[in-house]
């Protein structure tokens, strides 16, 4: 009898009813999506005549045709998907089917809306496949940096610290690749760097405990300080032995790269992109489907529980924080022998940054955080594009675009996030 | 007892220093075989560090650990699970948001690579095997105290230990859910494994245990057997006399302070968990809420406060003020005293003072403030006057409340809600993890509280608490009022009408019941 | 802990100035081994002291004579330059005086448990402001500069409450949101200054024109300016602000447990926007600082695109080294506003790179947090109970 | 690694000239960019050297790593007995000239800045780099297979813009004159707009560069003018990448000697002598015969110049070169004005 009672303890709910917080998320991204068409309406009315698409780049072997496309009409049409979207999700009577269907119409009628009309305006046409390529190109750095994050703080180490990783990665690989001439070596040397400036990070935030967020920007700091004095220094002087080091080349998958359009932007990349992309494979596996996944991410959120079953909280927070370095390391070592051979101070202009930001937005789940290293890399690209386009849009307000844009989908479409419990707490037994 | 069995296991003279904090000091424990030992001490005495001393969480500053004729040094847990010990601890140790199987797996993964299935087939056999049903896929956070509680103790149960140690188990479990523990814990005994069972609820001791040993104060004062009656063991912990049944007077019912109708409440992941509630507590009176963890009492209570609880449905109105939309801080000032059931969490800051947490929702009024400004000397007398007055143990009103054992943190939050005169005090399990000594305090305050005329709604999941302070006691499940009833119903009904049987056949079913048990 | 002690009133006072002992101590000692860790540098990055020390063994004074020379010559600059004359001190008043009041802004964020990486585009804001309202208006001595300040202030404390406002409506992560502020800060100034309103007539550069004298923070003491006393009032205001008022109490309460709190009828959302509120005015203080602070020719800087520099960043660091206490964070700031103000000195003097103060700045901080670390190296100071900074944050990124 | 150890250079004031004859000094006072910026305060800074070496004077120099220090910097020199301070970059305007009243016994010297009416002790060096652009926008033109060329800057600021306006001029001609329609990208004359490098320090941020001027090229501009430092560099690699489809030309020094790596994708450089206008001034502080006339770079006075087509020479053909000839007369001759 006992057994009988209290087995209904768990608790089955008849009625379920949209949480507030499912519903604050869904009017503002609803609203947000309605101003957004709104927008649209305004600009369908002084888009000019034809907006032009071009799939492949100038330069390219296999010239596919561009798309002229009606300016006005077309983004009359997207002006009014986002109204209807917009509008299906503030009346909230949509399925959950058909609410995520409404999210990505909206997203793609903003994207294709903005640029018809900006395209419309330019004796230019909008080059898509330099657009793919070059979100690609801004998105790699920022995707492994925030898988770095990812991995740190899932085992509830904050890393704010990935903009000195990169910076001391880029360093190094630059060094290293213009004194051994060979890429590979320039990649280990890119990830013992970022590796020795996690060994900070783990010695100071594991060991002694420091507070995890502020010590990141000190390590920025020496990172910057430590690489621009060693540069004045040492490198400046014969820049022609220590800084001119080899660029990664292109490394075609067989025929997929000659698949027109998508070929070139995914198969016929540096295998920094491809180890970007399989990074964020790899890490996922890691976290969700292994051993030591389940540990991480045990000791983010309640370490001592995982200390209780006999698990290392220190060791696997070490753990992390290496292996995380690693693709820091990666991500670093794109800005020089990645990209462009030479180091220059402070090369990585932010980027860490961002990629701390894209983590965030992403949840803390490698898939999300890459997604949005992606998004960032977009909308910068779309932006410095327009620029050449001389779009009615002044260039200073072009550039501010990516950061505004992140803001919007922070506020209106991400909303709260939440960090692993013990996230920057550290474990003191 | 000179003869050394070569199976069973020993504690001799350990001593734990926290600073020049002695916790515990020359304890020696005798464990054995197909036992099972119960361990009996007020807030603070140092059980649950002596556990961890024993679990490798602690590592002692004196004394040996011997397991099976083996002196032992643990370094962490995992030493000592290897040598045959399971914890089933005071605070959970689960990660919210794992599911029970990933709970269960955490720290013994077969491979590398997780095998969930597996897991989901583990679970089902350990819960099948010791008659605890869990669901495998089911997510920590969402899931009642109670469940959890069991999730834990198969967690202890999966590494089939020899030596298994349960440190207030019961503090959040049902009768019934007791009942269940205690019969899973017979038959591991009769498995011939080793049990050290600690609480404060002296029935169970009597119900269950084979030896006693009492600590107060880091010492071992005495042993007792199960035959012991309970307030000779309550003066053994306490070290004075402790009557177990406060007298209270009858109560003197004014008109209707609080008055909840029609109300529903939705929790954070929208499901409704208050259901169409009707309900009014009058001055003087004590209104007990009993039902099984996670039946909406914790929406309600917060629904009273006002705090991250969506009303969707009905009003509540405190002396005729409706306060259905209010917030916090202005139920508050409407005369609301809440003891939320997570102290930890909800019930004070952890890194302020003693001082500080006294006024946590007093500071912004005279004489803590005038104006933008904090009178520090009047917080510190408040603190002083208090601290006394409740008797919280601590070295100084200066030092951080997270240090407060939870016996003392308890006393803390209610030394702050009692000490403002009350229109209404909403309690949640306000004796949790108490002792004894404490419970009989902090009871009697409860009392005084209700005769000065203030309306008075506990929420308990304790029969013996229901019993000594209800005036009137309403059972929730799911939501819904199953019934309101005298404190003077059986056990067993109560029992029955927290799964949900409505008074009469819960009656019927009981009386039968009864004489089954009376054969 | 000042708290604590306070509230225990007498009798505490021991146990604390014997922590506060500790802690200069532990400080002095971090600074110092910071200055070991640069000296290496400096000998192992020279070339030519370096190549010195092929004759180690073959002659010795040579290698150690070359290396004292050159690291006497630059940490002798760093000192005279910081120390060594009273314009050198008024130098690091003027230094100082920004990285105090970001700091502040950067640290009364911590407490509430808010990490505002955002001080950097609110002191731009601030200097923004304050240079505008200086050389477009007439105003007499006194009412100008006072409306300049308030202006800056008000900008900054706009730009750090739209941050707080986010966060508590839409719940979106201040340091997302702050560090996308910066980068819109920096554009939007870049922007202002290709526009009329802020160019000089007759020029087509990105600067702006003078700001007018009745603008300008006046001068004590050459560079040791109002600026600096108004640095120091602030943290007065916010050591009242934390540790003395109701207000503070919330922030704290937030910070360290937001549950407890709003159960104790604290509002978490507005609490929230008021911090990020007046940690944005602190920050535009900074920013007044370089906008109307007279420079090393009495004049200030006219606005330009750099003219605030990495302030919101040194501040975390200033913050951190002050365990967000006001009065740690003016000591650091004083530290800090040194080092850059010998900093320049070290390089003009004995031509030792900027970046060499940016490396001793980080190793200094990193010593400083962890005191354990210290203790290890100089076993002397062992004792001091393993306190880190981590109490100086309630939340975390 | 020298046989006999060198001697000890001691503490103060070090000089980092080799050998010390004279104890004139000439010092240099950067702004943020510091000169290791591969542009105008690297350039410059190569004067300084020159001067030390060539000259046999003391020198030295002091970055400035914020804007407040301008003038403290400058100080900080004139206390090191500087006999004559060269600043660089519009920045340091008002701190020059304000020590230039303070400290009239001590010569100064700005690049990149005029004054109306300077002090007798301020020298202005300024370039009218608009010139060499439009020879360079013209050369890129004929070079031109896909009818487009591109241009872009580090940041919108005159001393950038100057470029992309001369340049664009210069292609504009090269269209009047052959009736041709070659398009000029990134910088649009009527709009006086164009395309940046995005970011926070963008003259440092090689990679922006690369991914503007990639945006360039993928619209078809074969001929690039990269007017952003450091960040320059990113063009030179997407004309490297290229294959000989792309070509990029070089600012402020010539790329080919700068830049060496990349000659054979520079057609040709826009050169802005200030290490030789900076070397000058300097002689003429040491030999006495400074004046506050500001010097005024001129195709004429080879102050600016565009730059030899080294490897590209054969691809130029005679007819440009001596169209590019004409051209640079007319402008000496003033009858072709760069706006
Ligand atoms: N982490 C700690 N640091 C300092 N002192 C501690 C610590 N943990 C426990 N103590 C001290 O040891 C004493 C015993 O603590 P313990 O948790 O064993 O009490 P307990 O017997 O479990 O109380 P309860 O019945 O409430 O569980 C406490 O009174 C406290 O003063
Ligand atoms: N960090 C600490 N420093 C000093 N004393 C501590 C600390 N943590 C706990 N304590 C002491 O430990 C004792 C009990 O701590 P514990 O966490 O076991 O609470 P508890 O008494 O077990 O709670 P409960 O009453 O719910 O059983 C308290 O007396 C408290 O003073
Ligand atoms: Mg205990
Ligand atoms: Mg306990």
């Amino acid at each position: 009898m006992s057994a009988s009672i209290s087995a209904p303890a768990e608790v089955v709910t008849h009625v379920h009813l949209e949480s507030p917080d499912a519903r604050r998320a869904r009017l503002s991204t609803g609203w947000l999506i309605v101003a957004a068409g709104v927008g649209l309406l305004v600009a369908s009315f002084s888009a000019g005549v034809t907006a032009t698409f071009t799939l492949s780049d100038a330069f390219d072997t296999v010239q596919l045709p561009s798309v002229a496309l009606p300016a006005g009409p077309v983004v009359l049409l997207t002006a009014l998907l986002c109204l209807a979207a917009g509008g299906g999700l503030v009346s909230g009577r949509l399925s959950r089917g058909w609410r995520r269907a409404a999210g990505v119409i909206a997203g793609l009628s903003v994207v294709v809306g903005f640029l018809s009309w900006a395209a419309s305006s330019s004796t230019l046409p909008f080059p898509v496949s330099n657009q793919l390529a070059g979100t690609v190109a801004l998105a790699t750095p920022l995707m492994l940096g925030s898988l770095a994050g990812v991995v740190g703080e899932r085992a509830g180490v904050v890393n704010v610290a990935i903009e000195g990783q990169f910076l001391n990665a880029a360093f190094t690989a630059a060094v290293v690749g213009s004194l051994t001439r060979s890429i590979p070596a320039a990649l280990i040397g890119a990830v013992l760097a970022a590796a020795l400036t996690g060994l900070l990070l783990g010695l100071f935030a594991i060991k002694y405990l420091v507070d995890q967020v502020v010590l990141g920007v000190v390590i920025n700091l020496l990172a910057s300080g430590l690489t621009g004095f060693l540069f004045d220094q040492l490198v400046q002087p014969n820049s022609t032995a220590l800084n001119a080091s080899p660029i990664m080349t292109a490394i075609p998958l067989g025929p997929l790269a000659s698949i027109p359009l998508v070929g070139p932007i995914l198969f016929d990349q540096t295998i920094l992109v491809y180890l970007a992309v399989i990074s964020v494979a790899v890490v996922w596996f890691l976290l969700y489907k292994t051993r030591w996944g389940l540990r991480v991410r045990a000791v983010g959120e309640h370490p001592r529980a995982a200390d209780t079953v006999g698990i290392s909280v220190t060791a696997v927070r070490w753990q992390a924080v290496l292996v995380g370095s690693i693709f820091a390391g990666l991500g670093g070592a794109f800005f020089t022998v990645g990209s462009t051979g030479t180091f220059v101070k402070d090369i990585t202009v932010g980027n860490g940054f961002i990629a701390l930001a894209a983590l965030i937005m992403g949840r803390w789940h490698p898939v999300y955080a890459a997604l949005m290293g992606l998004f960032f890399g977009f909308v910068t690209q779309m932006a410095s594009q327009l620029q050449t386009l001389s779009t009615p849009v002044p260039s200073q307000f072009l550039l501010l675009l990516p950061y505004v844009a992140t803001i919007i989908a922070v506020a209106g479409l991400i909303g709260r996030t939440r960090a692993p419990a013990a996230d920057g707490t550290p474990y003191i037994k | 007892m000179p003869d050394k069995p070569t199976r069973g296991l020993q504690l001799r003279e350990i001593t734990k220093k926290f600073g020049d904090f002695v916790a515990n000091d020359v304890v020696d424990l005798d464990i054995r075989p197909g036992e099972i030992h119960c361990l009996l001490g007020e807030n603070g005495a140092g059980k649950s560090t002596l556990m961890n001393v024993l679990y490798g969480l602690l590592q002692p500053d004196g004394g040996q650990i011997v397991v099976d004729g083996v002196e032992q040094h643990f370094a962490n847990p995992r030493q000592a699970m290897a040598a045959g010990i399971g914890m089933v601890h005071q605070h959970f140790m689960l990660v919210e948001v794992f599911t029970v199987a990933e709970n269960l797996i955490l720290g013994r993964e077969p491979g590398p690579v997780v095998d969930l299935r597996a897991a989901r087939v583990k679970v089902a056999e350990l819960s099948e095997r010791y008659n605890l049903p869990v669901n495998p896929d089911a997510f920590i956070e969402d899931l009642p105290v109670g469940v959890q509680q069991r999730v834990e103790i198969l967690k202890a149960l999966a590494n089939d230990a020899e030596y298994l140690i349960f440190d207030e188990p019961t503090a959040v479990l049902t009768p019934q859910e007791t009942d269940d523990l205690m019969d899973v814990m017979k038959k591991l005994r009769d498995d011939g494994k080793a049990i050290v069972f600690i609480t404060h609820k002296l029935r169970e001791v009597r119900a269950i245990a084979d030896r006693i040993t009492v600590l107060r104060r880091g010492r071992v004062v005495g042993y007792a057997d199960p035959g012991t009656p309970e307030n000779k063991l309550a003066e053994l912990m306490v070290g004075r006399a402790v009557d177990l049944q406060i007298s209270k007077p009858p109560a003197a019912a004014g008109d209707v302070r609080l008055r909840v109708e029609g109300l529903s409440v939705a929790d954070p992941n929208g499901s409704v968990v208050v259901d169409d509630l009707d309900f009014e507590v009058r001055a003087g009176e004590i209104l007990c809420v009993a039902g099984v963890q996670g039946n909406g009492q914790s929406e309600l209570a917060d629904a009273l406060l006002g705090s991250n609880a969506d009303v969707i449905a009905g009003t509540i109105s405190l002396d005729g003020v409706d306060i259905t939309h209010a917030r916090p801080r202005e139920t508050i000032a409407a005369g609301l005293g809440f003891v939320p059931e997570d102290r930890q969490h909800d019930g004070f800051v952890g890194s302020f003072t003693v001082a500080e947490n006294l006024v946590l929702n007093r500071f912004r009024d005279r004489p803590f403030a005038n104006g933008l400004a904090l009178d520090l000397k009047a917080v510190a007398e408040n603190a002083t006057a208090l601290v006394d007055q409740y008797d919280i143990r601590t070295e100084s009103i200066a030092k951080p409340a997270g240090q407060l054992s939870g016996g003392n943190a308890q006393k803390l939050v209610l030394a702050r809600e009692l000490s403002r005169d009350l229109a209404l005090l909403v309690a949640s399990q306000p004796t949790r993890g108490v002792d004894v000594g404490a419970i009989e305090f902090l009871h009697r305050r409860i009392v005084e509280e209700r005769d000065t005329g203030a309306a008075v709604l506990i929420f308990s999941t304790e029969l013996e608490e229901v019993e000594a302070l209800a005036d009137r006691v309403l059972v929730m499940y799911r939501g819904h009022a199953v019934g309101v009833v005298d404190p003077g119903t059986p056990r067993e009904v109560l029992g029955l009408m927290m799964a949900g049987v409505p008074y009469n056949e819960a009656i019927a079913g009981n009386s039968g019941g009864r004489e089954a048990e009376g054969e | 802990m000042t708290t604590h002690t306070r509230a225990a009133g007498r009798g505490a006072l021991v146990e604390y100035a014997s922590r506060h002992w500790r802690d200069w101590a532990v400080t002095t000692a971090a600074f110092v081994l910071a200055l070991v860790i640069g000296a290496i540098l400096m000998i192992a990055a020279d070339p030519q002291v370096s190549a010195n020390f092929a004759y180690l063994f073959t002659a010795p004074q040579l290698a150690l004579g070359s290396a004292w020379a050159k690291v006497s010559g630059a940490y002798g600059a760093l000192a005279v330059g910081a120390l060594g004359s009273p314009q050198a001190l008024a130098l690091t008043s003027s230094k100082a005086a920004p990285l105090i009041c970001a700091g502040l802004g950067v640290g009364l964020a911590f407490r509430a448990g808010l990490f505002n990486i955002g001080a950097q585009g609110q002191a731009v804001w601030g200097a923004v402001t304050a240079a505008w309202i200086g050389f477009t208006f007439e105003l007499p001595y006194g009412l100008h500069l006072l409306v300049a300040v308030v202006g800056g202030v008000a900008a900054g404390a706009v730009w750090g409450g739209i941050v707080g406002w986010l966060k508590a409506k839409t719940g979106a992560h201040e340091v997302i949101v702050t560090i996308m502020m910066n980068y819109i800060a920096s554009g939007m100034l870049a922007f202002l200054l290709t526009t009329t309103a802020f160019r000089r007539p007759g020029r087509e550069d990105p600067i702006s024109p003078e700001v007018h004298a009745t603008a300008a923070l006046p001068s004590i003491f050459g560079q040791f300016h109002l600026g600096f006393v108004l640095a120091i009032a602030a943290a007065a205001a916010v050591w009242w602000l934390l540790e003395r008022s109701t207000t503070g109490f919330s922030i704290r309460a937030v910070g360290a447990n937001p549950h407890a709190a709003s159960t104790a009828g604290m509002s978490v959302a507005t609490t929230t926007a008021i911090t990020m509120t007046l940690a944005g005015a602190l920050a535009g203080l900074a920013g007044i600082q370089f906008a109307l602070g007279p420079s090393a020719n009495g004049a200030p800087v006219p606005l330009t695109l750099g003219l605030v520099g990495t302030v919101g960043f040194d501040a975390i660091t200033v913050a951190l080294l002050g365990r967000s206490r006001p009065v740690g964070i003016v000591f650091a700031g004083l530290l800090f506003g040194g080092l850059d103000a010998g900093g320049l000195a070290m390089q003009s003097v004995a031509q030792t790179p900027l970046t060499l103060t940016m490396v001793l700045q980080a190793v200094v901080v990193l010593f400083v947090a962890a005191p354990a670390l210290v203790a290890t190296v100089l076993p002397f100071l062992k004792g001091r109970r393993l306190k880190p900074s981590a109490t100086l944050t309630g939340g975390q990124a | 690694g020298c046989a006999t150890p060198p001697p000890v250079a001691t503490g103060s004031t070090p000089a980092t000239s080799s050998a010390t004859t004279s104890d004139f000094k000439a010092c240099m006072v950067s702004d943020l960019g510091g000169f290791d910026d591969k542009s105008f305060n690297q350039t410059s800074h190569d004067g300084l050297v020159k001067a030390g070496t060539e000259l046999g004077i003391q020198t030295a120099q002091v970055q400035s790593k914020a804007e407040a220090d301008y003038a403290q910097n400058i100080k900080s020199m004139v206390d090191a007995k500087c006999n004559v301070i060269i600043t660089v970059g519009f920045l340091l305007g008002d701190a020059t000239q304000a020590a230039a009243k303070q400290y009239p016994d001590v010569k100064f010297a700005i690049v990149d800045y005029a004054y109306e009416k300077p002090e007798s002790n301020l020298k202005g060096l300024v370039f009218n780099t608009g010139e060499p652009s439009f020879l360079a926008g013209y050369a890129a033109a004929s070079l031109s297979k896909t009818g487009k060329v591109g241009t872009f800057g580090g940041a919108k600021i005159p001393s950038v813009t100057a470029f992309m306006t001369g340049f664009a001029q210069g292609v504009a001609k090269y269209n009047k004159d052959k009736g041709k329609d070659i398009k000029v990208l990134g910088w649009d004359e009527a709009k006086k707009d164009g395309s940046f490098i995005p970011g926070q320090n963008p003259f440092q941020d090689v990679a922006g560069g690369k991914q503007v001027a990639n945006n360039l090229v993928s619209q078809g501009a074969d001929v690039l003018l990269p007017v952003a430092g450091s960040a320059g560099e990113g063009a030179l690699q997407v004309a490297q990448a290229s294959g000989g489809k792309v070509g990029s030309m070089w600012v402020d020094t010539d790329g080919c000697t700068s830049q060496a790596k990349y000659c054979a994708v520079i057609p040709t450089s826009v050169g802005k002598a200030m290490d030789v206008a900076v070397y000058q001034a300097i002689k003429d502080a040491k030999d006495g015969k400074f004046s506050n006339e500001p010097f005024v770079g001129t195709l004429a006075n080879a102050g600016v110049f565009l730059a030899p087509f080294h490897d590209w020479d054969s691809k130029v053909s005679a007819d440009t070169k001596s169209e590019l000839d004409k051209i640079k007369a007319d402008i000496v001759a003033g009858t072709i004005k760069i706006a």
